[in-house]
């Protein structure tokens, strides 16, 4: 049993290649507790970030900095009685935010957070993502439809139109960067470094390897042909999870709160924990596809050798870069536990506030020992590549913050108009001419 | 990864397949047909897994799933479901109707009985590994006519589908 | 019991064949139009079940004819729900068995 | 002359011809969007709107009525409640319109504190309408932006006159309150403080494309149908009218002062909005002169302590933020008013709204309803 447990560490692949049960349910709940964490994180980050931007405090009660806030409001929300309304379809009704909830978390099983850092790596990883991500407009329009509401119905017919048209652009931009993973060389324009050959993959995993081997994260790839499609893709994305500016089936102004109008509760809960992991889901997406994936900047770029007793060996691939950027993780929760100490330190001095002051020292203190622990070569080794991955999901993550303190909302027609006129048109010509590119390159370094 | 191909999934996913059949000719109400029909689609999904075919299982999670069935919940919640269900659900010739399926299907039984032979037990290990890209051969290499008459065909059906549900000709 | 326990082709078949049938009832006696046509796509799932578990007998041309077929599913899905808002609009109904004019 | 919109108007309570996507919608009265409780009955195609239909009145308190009950002293506070967000014009155009009965006028000093007020008041009124409106677009951070700045002029208030939004600040024949020490201090500085802060405004939307997207070519009305149904105010002024009572017929000095009228081209949203920015501006310009040339004086003109106006009617308007706001006042020689009636903008205006958003889309309904600025306690009264 012992051996079975430990027979994974050693090995290279992810559980699900190793058929390591075990291991499978240990990084299902790892991923599970993890989301659900990246969900808790973004209500607090997003209030506190929006209210900034607006000029307000945002939650100040609730905890220091009303750091305790989303758990009050979680505990709220399953306390409050859950209500349905009495022409509703029960069977329905009860079945779509279970839906929902399940689709989301499903995407993340082939998420790479490392080369050997995901449940499991399939063969069309990414064809698999995109599915299981396109089958939450299935639970969208079946809590509107349930509802038997004019304003949930209306509100899901607007968001299955909206999410199924902007798959298409999303696909398209998909199929840019899935194409380059077949083609040669390195580099930008694939004419400098090593000439690895390399062949399409559909395979999350296999993506961020085929980067790796070209030297370049597909943004740049092409120039600047991958940024459009990341562009493409990055709207298209905002579109899909239903957030501000494209929040049409939510909109709060023209149909009170669209196809979750009628629920309450715990059931209300389900969709809004749905909308965020899917939020992180498609940001992981972005980033694996065009972002680089779990590499940190400057992969290749090591630096002269060094090497410190029992800490860090001397290797090819071993250099000083590689030491300060491994430091990354460190520096920044030990960052995070001094703001949380500088906090603690200007509160106001009243007894009033002893509490308050002393649980954001222990946060804070929490968060460096967690930078401390990072600093253990095991554990630094592994966490590496799962921080540079969620450090690039928090910053598309602040992003979709951004937007929405600062862009009206779109109006539906105007929607599809971007998403058909605009966006699908420009998708189409960048997968043409990344094609056309990669072959021609090709054939002039052959020649 | 490999796809379990056990016994047991099989008959689950059978089973469930089975039950979602049974389930979209039965029910009232249209919208549980089409849950009813999804859930068999995604048990499809699951054998087309187990059989090697996980390019197919993708695009039947996809399109099916994430498409065709939309588009259908799309247009059970435009017309009015409210009349349907109150009307009667068979028609009036349901028992010859029956009959003649379950006729259909002694047929079958008859035909899996007598050419048991023709079905060998031997069974091709396919390379899942490189499952789409010997796909994406067949697509554009052999069968790139069909392919593009395939695109074609959608390209009509999208503007029949528009013209004919059109407003006012 | 040795037939239970390991999957053969014949199974696969033999589970098309169920779906099959399923569909045909459905098309045949159901009144509804939505359904008959949710029928019409447990009839196509069920050669596409038929086809691939035959691809790993001979080769992939049935997964690639599976796509096809899937491929012709979706126009048709298109089209025939297109003819029924058509229908809908005009006559109010989902019903087959008032489907009994070509024109109107 | 009938208001003209190409598209049919369509009778609600017709039955609907087997049309699936045919759908009547109620929105309100408790809707976030409809600035309180108007009722809207939309009967919508899809997403296009046919015809609508308002309900009001939920928020009557027959003011009207009450006013026969009440002294001409007494009912002042009164019309503080009905455009809650503009209450001192409301409180100008009634103390004033009693003035105008009794034939006498108040003094300099207590006109130039008059239109410092107003003025600002017109800043607050907009800020509120851009606020809102922009939230009803979906943009979120206009409203903190707007109301961080409103701030100041509610402080302005309060320390003038103790009351921030109902403030009853104006009294027949002149002022009650003196204004306090470094008044016009205040009020530069808060010039000075607030015209960046419009420029800010400005660069969150005006130049904006989804903003520009959403407004411009929305709730179209010409300037043929605005006259045609009574429209005043910015809604008037962004169909092309320069059509402006502090200009047409001087109030309160205002013929002292050198403003421009701002209007618009093509009376949609788009120019509506530009208007509103411009206006306030325009207010910034009047409230710099009047600041620095308040006369000294009374503030009081002489008036008996029981008001008996003689009996006779007076219909009396000024421009308030939202448009014409007119008082017209039957006396018969009592000291309560036989009659009076008040013609209040937003109700005149919101007539508009369904010639404006008819064969628009529903989120269109939102856009226009926030563009017209109403006020619903002045709509019911």
């Amino acid at each position: 049993m012992r051996d079975y447990i430990t027979s994974y560490l050693n090995s290279s692949g992810t559980p699900g290649e190793a058929g390591n049960i075990f291991w499978i349910t240990v990084y299902i709940l790892l991923i599970f507790a993890g989301v659900a964490a990246g969900v808790i994180c973004m209500n607090w980050l997003e209030r506190k970030i929006m209210a900034h931007m607006q000029v307000r405090l945002g939650p100040m009660r609730v905890g220091p900095h009303g750091l305790l806030q989303p758990f009050a409001d979680a505990l709220k929300l399953l306390l409050k009685e859950d209500l349905m309304p009495e022409q509703a379809d029960s069977v329905v009704y009860h079945l779509a935010p279970l839906l929902v909830v399940v689709v989301a978390f499903t995407v993340f099983i082939v998420v790479p957070f490392g080369p050997s850092h995901a449940v499991t790596d399939m063969n069309i990883g990414l064809l698999f993502m995109l599915g299981v991500s396109s089958m939450a407009v299935l639970g969208i329009v079946m809590a509107g439809w349930a509802s038997n509401s004019h304003y949930p119905l209306l509100g899901a017919l607007r968001s299955s139109a909206q999410m199924v048209s902007y798959e298409v652009a999303m696909g398209m931009a998909v199929l840019t960067a899935v194409l380059m993973t077949s083609l040669h060389g390195g580099g930008i324009y694939g004419v400098g470094g090593a000439q690895e050959s390399g062949t399409g993959t559909l395979s999350m995993i296999g993506i961020v390897q085929a980067q790796a081997g070209q030297h370049v994260w597909f943004i740049f790839k092409f120039f600047p042909l991958g940024l459009v499609s990341f562009v493409i893709f990055a709207i298209a994305m905002v579109a899909e999870t239903n957030r501000a500016p494209f929040d049409l089936p939510e909109a709060e102004s023209e149909l009170t709160a669209g196809f979750h109008t009628e629920y309450s509760g715990f059931r209300w809960s389900l969709f809004f924990l749905a909308e965020y992991a899917a939020m992180i889901a498609v940001s992981s997406i972005a980033v694996t596809l065009w972002l680089g994936g779990w590499l940190r900047p400057f992969p290749n770029w090591h630096g002269p050798q060094v090497a410190i007793p029992g800490f860090w060996q001397a290797g090819s691939s071993n250099g000083v870069v590689d030491l300060i950027l491994a430091m990354a993780p460190v520096v920044a929760f030990v960052g995070l536990g001094g703001l949380c100490f500088l906090g603690a330190w200007r509160m106001a001095k009243n007894p009033l506030f002893r509490i308050q002051m002393l649980g954001l020292a222990a946060f804070g203190a929490l968060l460096a020992l967690v930078g401390l622990i990072c600093v253990v070569p095991a554990v630094r080794d592994r966490v590496q590549d799962i921080f540079w991955f969620v450090a690039k999901v928090a910053v598309s993550m602040y992003l979709y913050i951004w937007y929405r303190s600062t862009f009206p909302r779109y109006r539906f027609d105007q929607l599809m108009k971007v998403g058909w006129k605009v966006l699908l048109p420009i998708a189409i010509g960048v997968l043409l001419a990344t094609a056309t590119l990669g072959v021609v390159i090709q054939a002039v370094m052959a020649a | 990864m490999t796809p379990v191909a056990t016994p047991f999934f099989f008959y689950l996913l059978a089973g469930l397949a089975l039950l979602g059949g049974v389930l979209v000719i039965t029910r009232r109400n249209p919208v549980h047909s089409a849950l009813a029909l999804i859930l068999t689609l995604l048990a499809l999904a699951g054998i087309y897994l187990m059989l090697y075919a996980p390019f197919v299982a993708g695009v039947q999670i996809i399109l099916y799933v994430g498409g065709i069935m939309v588009l259908f919940l799309f247009v059970i919640m435009l017309v009015d479901v409210g009349r349907a269900e109150k009307e009667a659900r068979f028609n009036k010739q349901w028992v010859v109707g029956v009959v003649a399926s379950l006729a259909l299907g002694m047929l079958f039984v008859s035909a899996y009985v007598k050419g048991k032979a023709l079905f060998p037990e031997r069974l091709a290990r396919l390379a899942e590994e490189s499952n789409t890209q010997e796909i994406a051969k067949f697509l554009y290499g052999d069968y790139l006519l069909a392919f593009e008459v395939a695109s074609l065909l959608l390209l009509v059906a999208m503007i029949g589908a528009v013209v004919m549900a059109k407003k006012r000709v | 019991m040795e037939a239970w326990s390991q999957i053969s082709t014949l199974h696969y078949l033999v589970l098309a064949a169920g779906l099959f049938l399923l569909g045909v009832i459905g098309v045949l006696t159901r009144r509804n139009v939505v359904i008959i046509l949710m029928s019409i796509e447990l009839i196509l799932n069920a050669v596409n079940l038929n086809l691939i578990a035959f691809s790993r007998l001979y080769g992939l041309h049935g997964q690639v004819f599976a796509i096809f077929v899937i491929t012709d599913a979706a126009a048709e899905a298109a089209v025939a729900l297109g003819i029924l808002i058509a229908f809908f609009r005009n006559r109010e109904t989902v019903n087959m068995d008032e489907v009994d004019l070509l024109k109107w | 002359m009938s208001p003209t919109n190409p598209i049919p108007a369509f009778d609600l309570k017709e039955k609907t011809y087997l049309d699936s996507n045919e759908l009547i919608i109620n929105m309100g009265p408790q809707h976030p969007a409809t600035h309180g409780v108007l009722r809207v009955i939309l009967k919508l195609d899809g997403e296009k709107v046919l015809g609508l239909e308002c309900v009001i009145g939920y928020l009557h308190r027959g003011v009207e009525k009450i006013a026969e009950n009440r002294t001409y002293a007494m009912f002042n506070p009164y019309v503080d409640r009905m455009d809650y967000v503009a209450a001192v014009s409301n409180g100008l155009g009634y103390c004033e319109a009693v003035e105008k009965l009794l034939h006498t006028e108040a003094p300099p000093r207590a006109k130039y504190i008059r239109v410092i007020l107003t003025e600002l008041n017109r800043i607050a009124s907009h800020q509120l309408w851009l606020g809102t409106h922009a939230l009803d677009i979906g943009a979120l951070t206009p409203l903190f932006y707007t109301f961080r700045d409103r701030e100041e002029i509610l402080k302005i208030y309060e320390k003038y006159c103790g009351a921030r939004l109902t403030t009853h600040a104006f009294r027949i024949g002149g002022l009650q309150y003196e204004a306090y020490d470094g008044f016009q201090k205040e009020v530069k500085a808060f010039c000075d403080f607030f015209e960046p802060k419009i420029d800010e405004y400005e660069e969150l939307l005006t130049t904006n494309r989804i903003w520009i997207d959403r407004t411009r070519g929305v709730g179209t009305i010409s300037a043929k149908d605005c006259i045609a149904l009574g429209v005043t105010g910015p809604v008037l002024r962004a169909s092309g009218v320069k059509w402006d009572l502090r200009k047409a017929q001087p109030y309160c000095g205002y013929q002292e002062f050198d403003f421009e009228i701002p209007t618009g081209e093509n009376g949609d949203t788009y120019d509506r909005y530009l208007v509103r920015m411009a206006e306030m501006r325009q207010s910034l310009r009047i409230l710099r002169q009047a600041v620095d040339r308040v006369p000294d004086g009374p503030i009081m003109a002489k008036i008996p302590k029981v008001l008996k106006p003689p009996s006779g009617e007076v219909y009396h308007s000024i421009e308030a933020p939202k448009g014409e706001l007119g008082y017209f006042i039957v006396s018969d020689g009592s000291t309560q008013p036989y009659r009076i009636r008040v013609r209040p903008p937003s109700f005149v205006n919101l007539q508009a709204l369904e010639l404006m958003v008819r064969g628009q889309l529903v989120a269109d309904v939102i856009a226009v309803i926030g563009t017209l600025d109403i006020v619903l306690g002045e709509i019911d009264r």
